[in-house]
């Protein structure tokens, strides 16, 4: 009983945490790229503009629907739908701290440790391309059709680099559990560096990095909603909150995914060269361990949107290129060295 | 879906689909539209339509005495109007024999190569934005707006600056000019050089760039090609040089070439014309400097213009290639026939040419390249 | 009678009412239709110097669909027409036009053939902005006027209700 | 030798010249219509000329210009034009013309070649086959004043919608135009 009450809250907790993450996200993306860009941004809407993403989740809410006459309705409707719920479902594996012991109760800061983790998160990220296609599709857009295509070309391609970089993660610790890996990343590695998956992985690391971006539809992948070539992509023809779902859940991937980087390569909570876990008491490690966390999933989302407002947009052939011929061949040796590698030491 | 397409390219599939983009596109710049017939995302045929401005200028201007015609010559090409307007100026004095002074000649060539710096400035960043770079276009206009209140602080506007009158120029130059380019000056090439950082040796930015929609140097000038773009070809022409007007004769400046006439190629002469632009304004204001304070801005022009009957072609080369008026007179106060020549018409005309066989992407690219201005295609 | 429950302070329904004009407001995300000069000094207002974004247009819509406010920047000439009349029947309500520039105000000086004399021949505008082209001031000065207009407005009180209140 | 000498020798001698005028330094050419792509060749290829590269091609209306009986009529308004034209005395000459701005690029000369069109015949040939160029301002030559180009591979409306019932640019169409309406209907 105890157990189901805990997990219930844990689950509401995480995704109020997802949430106000994804919310908080879309401001910083937008003073981020006007800091980049040498202008104020918005600073009208609360504090600093803070509560312009409110403002705007409350004008999608209250615009008019509209179903274009032409569209496949059920399509349509269930488009934003399959994209947003994965995006909401798979950070479910995902830790966010260490535990945390309240009432002689101990309580892993992670809303289920299920043993195939990666997995599920592979299963689950897949979904949501279904999502894109179908309101591509489901649309009667060309460019909707267009940005969906281009969007399933991408994210199936880029979903294998991304799976074999995940196996060679695998290999290096003999886990599908997220859990697992982040506790194995304590301590040192070589004697001098800190014991983080990037240094046992650094070419998995930046094969991950690329493939997530792309995953997630971001610049320099962004060519599913390639603003100045097919207006909107897959959702030109949402508007109200169909829309608002599209672009949130986007950000919420985002968390997902700089949550994966930071539990597999960036040594979840741990700092590195000190085991704070050692020295604190049991419920304010757990609280410490889950700023810690934060702080690394913060940096890689600070890293989303600093990427985003540098760098050009590739082309649709160099993406399929750079997917099918760089980056798959890359994971393959890397796999292969990684398996050469644990051959030879183990 | 066409059922009857001609393969033209070695794409052929079978099926073809027509995408309309434009005339409300985001990289259409509000006005243009092409039809293209797509295998894939690979334009079998791009059908350019335009029109969507077509105010009636030529009209207009039959119906207006030849002052009246000056403002609506700024509506033409409305990112970089000085060269517009001095283009049309040059032109009636032509018909009417007017030799301008030096110094009037002067303070029109520095304007023109403001005008040039800020045109060329929005072109690389509208480039950038295309091609999904959005922060350079930031870094472009805030400098664009200091030439901007350049212009507005010598002539009350901002965009439509109406520079100029028929036989010379009607205010010189203030006295703090020399003060506000300095200050201007090393913003624009910090700009520009931030600019190239971020692009020109950006990988992306070169694989989106080199080698797309490339044009040879036959091609172009069998298409009426000019300007940047030409010169992107590897043909160096500029009537800067070739048609000396202004006394451009008298400036030490160079004129870029490219190789391939390709996106990156036409993007790379831009960046160097405003460097070259930059010099051609130091040696100008140096010379007029030289010049006695009392000296004429205006020729001795009559009140009312009526140029003797005859008809005359006048070109300079504006930002996007050459300008030029044609001027018809019948002798009365209102000019019989104005024909424009617009460089971006010419250019964008070779357009299917251009992107047949490329991706839709590269449509985006190649057009925002060419820098066709709406108001000055379709007039 | 209803509107007096309103008029008297229905403090749920007012309060509502404020928190969705308020978000509505503070997010007008813009569809800028630059055709002509006015278009370059939009873009000025969108970029750097001016920053429309600090009102949270920030996100330039070009999906009608997706877009509050259409910024009509630039003439309209008869053979655009139908493609501007589509684009504003697309747009989703609430909706408003403004009006840059004195050619789509009135024609301005094209006074000629090809160029319709106004977009409010097509569509009902809600702010108009004149000067040729205006300044991008002027602009956010529209965009001032528009978080006012919308202010004012009655989301959630039927049309036929709302027009009787008083003191709006 | 200077050009107009030099393109009456070219032309000259197959007869190619109607008229030859000099404004301002602009040398401006007339040529017989059907034989324009002849004309055009020669210019293009005889080698002291050299003219490669086509800057522009429009038409003029001359209809005003070509109605000098009734400047008496308005002799308040009839200043400065009589330069222009007393010689026409008998029909009137063709009312259309076209233009070709021509420009050599080796030695940055200009020339303009007419031809005369009248308003029973308007059809000259197109260019489009010796210069590239050629193809929108013909197109637009058409649109605005309705001479017709033949060999033209898409000679259609270039700036007015398909529909449009009049040619604009000729002098008597009035500058606010006939009350031509959009169709502004659109089917879903």
């Amino acid at each position: 009983m105890d157990d189901w009450l805990i997990a219930i809250i844990k689950v509401v907790c995480i995704w109020v945490w997802v949430l106000l993450i994804a919310v908080v996200m879309t401001w910083v993306e937008r003073r981020g790229a006007a800091m980049i860009q040498d202008r104020p941004g918005p600073n009208r809407a609360g504090p600093f503009g803070l509560f312009q993403p409110i403002a705007d989740g409350i004008k999608l809410f209250t615009k008019e629907e509209i179903i274009p006459a032409r569209s496949q309705k059920l399509l349509y409707i269930l488009g934003p739908l399959l994209f947003s719920l994965p995006a909401f479902s798979a950070y479910a594996v995902v830790p966010f701290g260490d535990k945390i012991i309240l009432g002689g109760k101990e309580i892993i800061l992670q809303v289920s440790d299920v043993n195939i983790g990666f997995l599920f998160i592979l299963a689950i990220g897949s979904m949501a391309v279904y999502g894109i296609i179908l309101g591509g599709w489901g649309s009667t857009n060309k460019y909707s059709i267009l940005g969906g295509l281009r969007s399933t070309a991408q994210m199936i391609s880029y979903e294998v680099p991304l799976g074999l970089s995940l196996l060679a993660v695998v290999f290096v610790y003999g886990t599908f559990s997220l859990r697992e890996i982040s506790l194995a990343q304590q301590g040192t590695f070589l004697g001098f560096l800190p014991n983080w998956g990037i240094f046992k992985q650094p070419l998995g690391f930046i094969l991950f990095i690329v493939a997530a971006y792309a995953e997630a539809n971001r610049v320099p992948f962004d060519l599913p909603e390639a603003e100045s070539e097919i207006v909107a992509g897959y959702h030109t023809e949402y508007g109200s909150m169909r829309l608002g779902l599209y672009l949130f859940g986007e950000y919420v991937n985002l968390v997902t995914i700089s949550g994966v980087i930071v539990a597999l390569y960036f040594g979840s909570w741990h700092l590195p060269y000190i085991n704070l876990g050692a020295y604190l008491g049991p419920v304010l490690w757990g609280i410490v361990s889950f700023c810690i966390f934060f702080l690394k999933v913060s940096f890689f989302l600070w890293l989303f949107v600093w990427v985003r407002w540098t760098l050009p947009r590739f082309r649709y052939d160099q993406v399929m290129g750079l997917g099918w011929k760089a980056l798959i061949p890359l994971a393959l040796f890397n796999i292969f060295i990684t398996a050469l590698f644990i051959q030879l030491t183990v | 879906m066409n059922q009857n397409p001609t393969p033209q390219t070695g794409h052929e599939t079978g099926d073809y689909v027509t995408v309309n983009i434009g005339p409300s596109h985001p990289a259409m710049h509000g006005t243009l539209r092409v039809i293209t017939l797509t295998d894939g995302e690979y334009i079998i045929k791009a059908d350019p339509e335009i029109g969507y401005l077509h105010r009636g200028v030529e009209k207009l201007g039959e119906n207006l005495t030849y002052h009246q015609f000056i403002p609506i010559t700024d509506r033409l090409n409305y990112c970089s109007a000085i060269p517009n307007n001095v283009s049309y100026e040059m032109a009636v004095e032509k018909l009417m024999g007017i030799e301008v002074p030096e110094k009037a000649q002067l303070i029109r060539v520095i304007m023109m190569e403001l005008a040039r710096i800020a045109d060329h400035q929005v072109c690389v960043g509208i480039l950038g934005v295309d091609l999904g770079a959005f922060t350079p276009f930031f870094y472009l206009i805030i400098q664009r707006e200091e030439i901007y209140e350049i212009f507005e602080w010598f002539n009350g506007a901002r965009l439509t600056n109406t520079f100029g009158r028929i036989g010379g120029v009607d205010a010189d130059l203030p006295d703090d000019f020399e003060e506000r380019w300095e200050e201007l000056k090393p913003n624009v090439r910090k700009a520009n050089e931030e600019t190239e950082k971020l692009l020109t040796h950006n990988r992306i930015w070169m694989d989106r760039t080199i080698g797309v929609s490339a044009f040879s140097a036959e091609d172009a000038l069998n298409w009426g090609f000019t300007g940047p773009c030409l010169r992107a070809c590897g043909v160096k022409r500029d009537l800067r040089k070739d048609e000396p007007y202004c006394m451009y004769d008298k400036f030490d400046f160079e004129v870029p070439v490219g190789k391939n006439g390709d996106v990156f190629d036409r993007y790379k002469v831009r960046m160097i014309e405003m460097e070259q632009s930059i010099r051609i304004i130091d040696q100008a204001y140096k010379l007029y400097k030289e010049m006695p304070a009392d000296a004429p801005l205006m020729a001795r022009v009559p009140k009312t213009i009526k140029p003797p009957a005859g008809e005359v072609y006048s070109a300079l080369e504006s930002p996007n290639g050459e300008l030029g008026f044609f001027v018809k007179s019948d002798g009365s106060a209102n000019p019989y026939r104005i024909r424009i020549r617009p460089p971006c018409y010419m250019i964008y005309q070779a357009f299917p040419e251009l992107v047949k066989g490329e991706l839709i992407a590269d449509l985006v690219a190649c057009l925002s390249s060419l820098n066709v201005i709406a108001g000055e295609l379709d007039r | 009678m209803a509107t007096e429950a309103y008029n008297g302070g229905g403090w749920i329904a007012t309060k509502l009412e404020w928190l969705i004009n308020w978000g509505r407001k503070r997010s007008p995300w813009p569809l800028p239709y630059g055709t002509a000069c006015c278009g370059i000094e939009m873009m000025c207002a969108l970029a750097a110097g001016y920053d429309m974004a600090r009102f949270g247009a920030e996100r330039p819509s070009f999906s009608p669909r997706q877009a509050d406010v259409l910024i009509q920047a630039g003439t309209i000439t008869m053979k655009m027409a139908p493609v501007f009349k589509k684009i504003y029947d697309q747009m989703a309500e609430p909706k408003c036009v403004i009006s840059m520039g004195a050619c789509a105000c009135s024609g301005g000086v094209f006074r000629t053939y090809s160029t319709l004399q106004g977009i409010d021949k097509l569509v009902p505008v809600d702010i108009y902005i004149p000067g040729c082209p205006p300044r991008p001031e002027a602009l956010l000065q529209a965009l001032l006027m528009f978080i006012k207009k919308t202010e004012k407005s009655h989301p959630i009180i039927h049309k036929k209700y709302s027009d009787l209140l008083v003191g709006t | 030798m200077d050009l107009k000498k030099r393109v009456e020798q070219c032309l000259g001698p197959e007869s190619l010249v109607v008229a030859m005028t000099e404004c301002q330094g602009d040398v401006s050419v007339e040529v017989p219509k059907r034989r324009l792509l002849e004309a055009m060749r020669l210019l293009r290829d005889t080698p002291d000329l050299g003219f490669d590269f086509l800057s522009d091609v429009f038409g003029v209306d001359n209809l005003d210009l070509n109605k000098p009986k009734k400047k008496p009529k308005k002799a308040e308004e009839g200043e400065g034009a009589e330069a222009e034209e007393p010689k026409e005395k008998g029909p009137l000459p063709p009312r259309f013309e076209v233009v070709y701005l021509l420009l050599c690029l080796e030695r940055n000369e200009r020339l303009q070649v007419k031809v005369r069109v009248s308003e029973d015949d308007m059809e000259v040939d197109s260019l489009t086959s010796m210069w590239k160029a050629a193809t929108w301002p013909e197109r637009e030559a058409f649109d605005m004043y309705g001479v017709r180009f033949k060999g033209h591979p898409n000679l259609k409306r270039l700036l007015m919608w398909d529909d449009f019932p009049a040619h604009p640019l000729r002098k008597d169409y009035p500058l606010e135009g006939q009350g031509e309406e959009r169709h502004l209907i659109y089917e879903d």
